[in-house]
């Protein structure tokens, strides 16, 4: 199934999990963290779509967070899966994030219906008495002092940026990598998750590949086990009795 | 009186004198109410820092004289003096680019310049008209008591001013 | 009360917001007084049609809400457009935070906030100084104008900000 998840506006991924969790109407924790981490990453696959070559820049600060979500999937996944103290803290910290940013999106939920219905006031033009005339600073005004002032302010002027040209781009689903997944570890063609995901070097691949390879296990199609750390992840054929 | 407060609102923001008949356009009011309004807004204003000033047909409000002194001091102040970061980036945009609109100089600054321009109207070193587009958009331009200052005829006289003019050309 | 007077009147005249410190110096007076002539003010204004406005250490006399669809009439400030979604987002927490980098506003929303920044700057209802730790840093602030735009005489009567912040504690 392909799915096409509607790019709406999301300013961020925390704007953006703070959605899918309360269209879920959850409550923000660990447990509604993990429910909603496939749909973050769906929209993140939909999102590298639509960006094309911009994606790299646009992505980073979802990527971060996308770390933290594949902790708290894992945990939920894989019983026995233990996680270190700093880790715990990345999920605790985002859960804070999540619940001051829905704070804030309240509050200016709020200050904007104020602004719609202000009644502004106003404040008096300055020296309006005073009946005008020519009063130069006590310096003289220096034309290159002048000249330098404004050179300094022109470069602080943003620059506008073309928008790249939108660049199709083959993308795989998680879904689609399950069943790849699969496949191969079947035909025996794929021993260690390294094998999968084999010299891709893009993070968003890695993660998928993971995701994937944690739906097999939680299915019981495949075991995975892991002697250390860091260590390579060796997949093989669950038995399914 | 709801109407004294309303009077004392529109006077306080009009800043000069203002004639009896607009007062009672805006006010949607007769002149009898007007003139009770007028009366009690005076007596509200009697312990006051200001009053009401009644001249022929208009109407405007002022400080006590018992203050004057004060507001001159402030006045003399803020009227003299250097002027600030602010003020001096103000008037260069204004300078280089010749006549510019508000909402052009906030853009090349990035921030709000209400309060520059104004500081450098009243010392009258810009000067604004009405926008022959649109009439609610001022437009600010150097007066020529300032480029007599700088020591100079005429825009064309500033440095570098044909790559900085056509480098500001886009923001109006 | 004498200074009461004195100071309406210097509020009056300067129609900007007058920082505390020029204030003492010109009235000539220490800051209790000041802050009695300040209560002294306000109190007498309450049912008049000008208020005053604190934000800071500034001070400010400003047309009374209720006024404010008269006003508007004769008035030539512009109130432009709503703001974005972000940009009331990074609004709301440069007010609960009173002051914050842009990193600790980027923080909290995930996302960066440049450009909500420069349209809160270019609208004066925020504005930005150098951090006194380190000069590469811009710390934002609300302005005055954020009071004078939301009818508020005080940041204290935003209640919506006063939950959030209460709220926001509940979590330290």
């Amino acid at each position: 199934m392909v799915y096409h998840v509607r790019v709406k506006e999301f300013d961020g991924p925390l704007e953006l999990l703070l959605g899918l969790i309360e269209t879920r109407k959850l409550s923000i924790n660990e447990i509604s963290l993990g429910s909603v981490t496939e749909e973050y990453f769906q929209y993140l696959e939909t999102l590298k779509q639509e960006m094309g070559e911009t994606y790299h820049k646009e992505i980073a600060a979802f990527l971060v967070i996308a770390a933290t979500l594949m902790l708290v999937k894992s945990r939920s996944l894989l019983p026995g899966f233990s996680i270190t103290l700093e880790e715990a803290s990345d999920i605790k910290e985002l859960e804070d994030r999540l619940k001051t940013y829905k704070l804030v999106k309240d509050a200016a939920l709020l200050l904007g219906a104020r602004f719609k219905n202000r009644n502004s006031l106003y404040t008096r033009a300055p020296f309006v008495a005073v009946a005008p005339s020519f009063l130069p600073p006590s310096k003289p005004l220096d034309l290159s002092r002048l000249l330098g002032i404004l050179k300094s302010v022109l470069e602080t002027i943003p620059v506008k940026q073309e928008l790249p040209q939108k660049t199709v781009i083959k993308l795989i689903s998680i879904e689609e990598k399950i069943k790849e997944l699969e496949r191969r570890i079947a035909d025996g063609i794929v021993k260690t998750f390294e094998d999968f995901v084999g010299d891709k070097k893009e993070k968003y691949d890695v993660i998928v590949s993971f995701l994937a390879m944690l739906e097999l296990v939680k299915l019981g199609t495949i075991a995975a086990e892991q002697s250390l750390p860091f260590h390579g992840i060796q997949i093989e054929h669950g038995t399914r009795s | 009186m709801e109407l004294a407060r309303s009077l004392e609102a529109l006077l306080f923001i009009s800043g000069e004198p203002v004639a009896r008949k607009d007062i009672l356009r805006l006010l949607a009011c007769d002149t009898k109410t007007l003139d009770e309004a007028i009366i009690k807004l005076s007596e509200d204003l009697q312990t006051r820092g200001i009053r009401v000033l009644q001249h022929e047909d208009t109407i405007t409000l002022a400080t006590a004289p018992e203050n004057s002194e004060i507001v001159e001091k402030i006045t003399r102040e803020q009227l003299e003096g250097d002027l600030s970061r602010s003020a001096l980036e103000t008037l260069a945009i204004i300078l280089w680019k010749g006549k510019v609109s508000r909402s052009g100089i906030d853009y090349i600054r990035g921030v709000n310049s209400a309060f520059a321009l104004r500081a450098l109207l009243i010392r009258g070193l810009v000067e604004r008209s009405q926008d022959e587009k649109d009439a609610r958009v001022y437009i600010y331009r150097p007066t020529i008591d300032v480029l007599k200052f700088l020591g100079i005829t005429s825009l064309k006289d500033l440095p570098e001013i044909e790559t900085l003019s056509s480098q500001m050309k886009e923001y109006d």
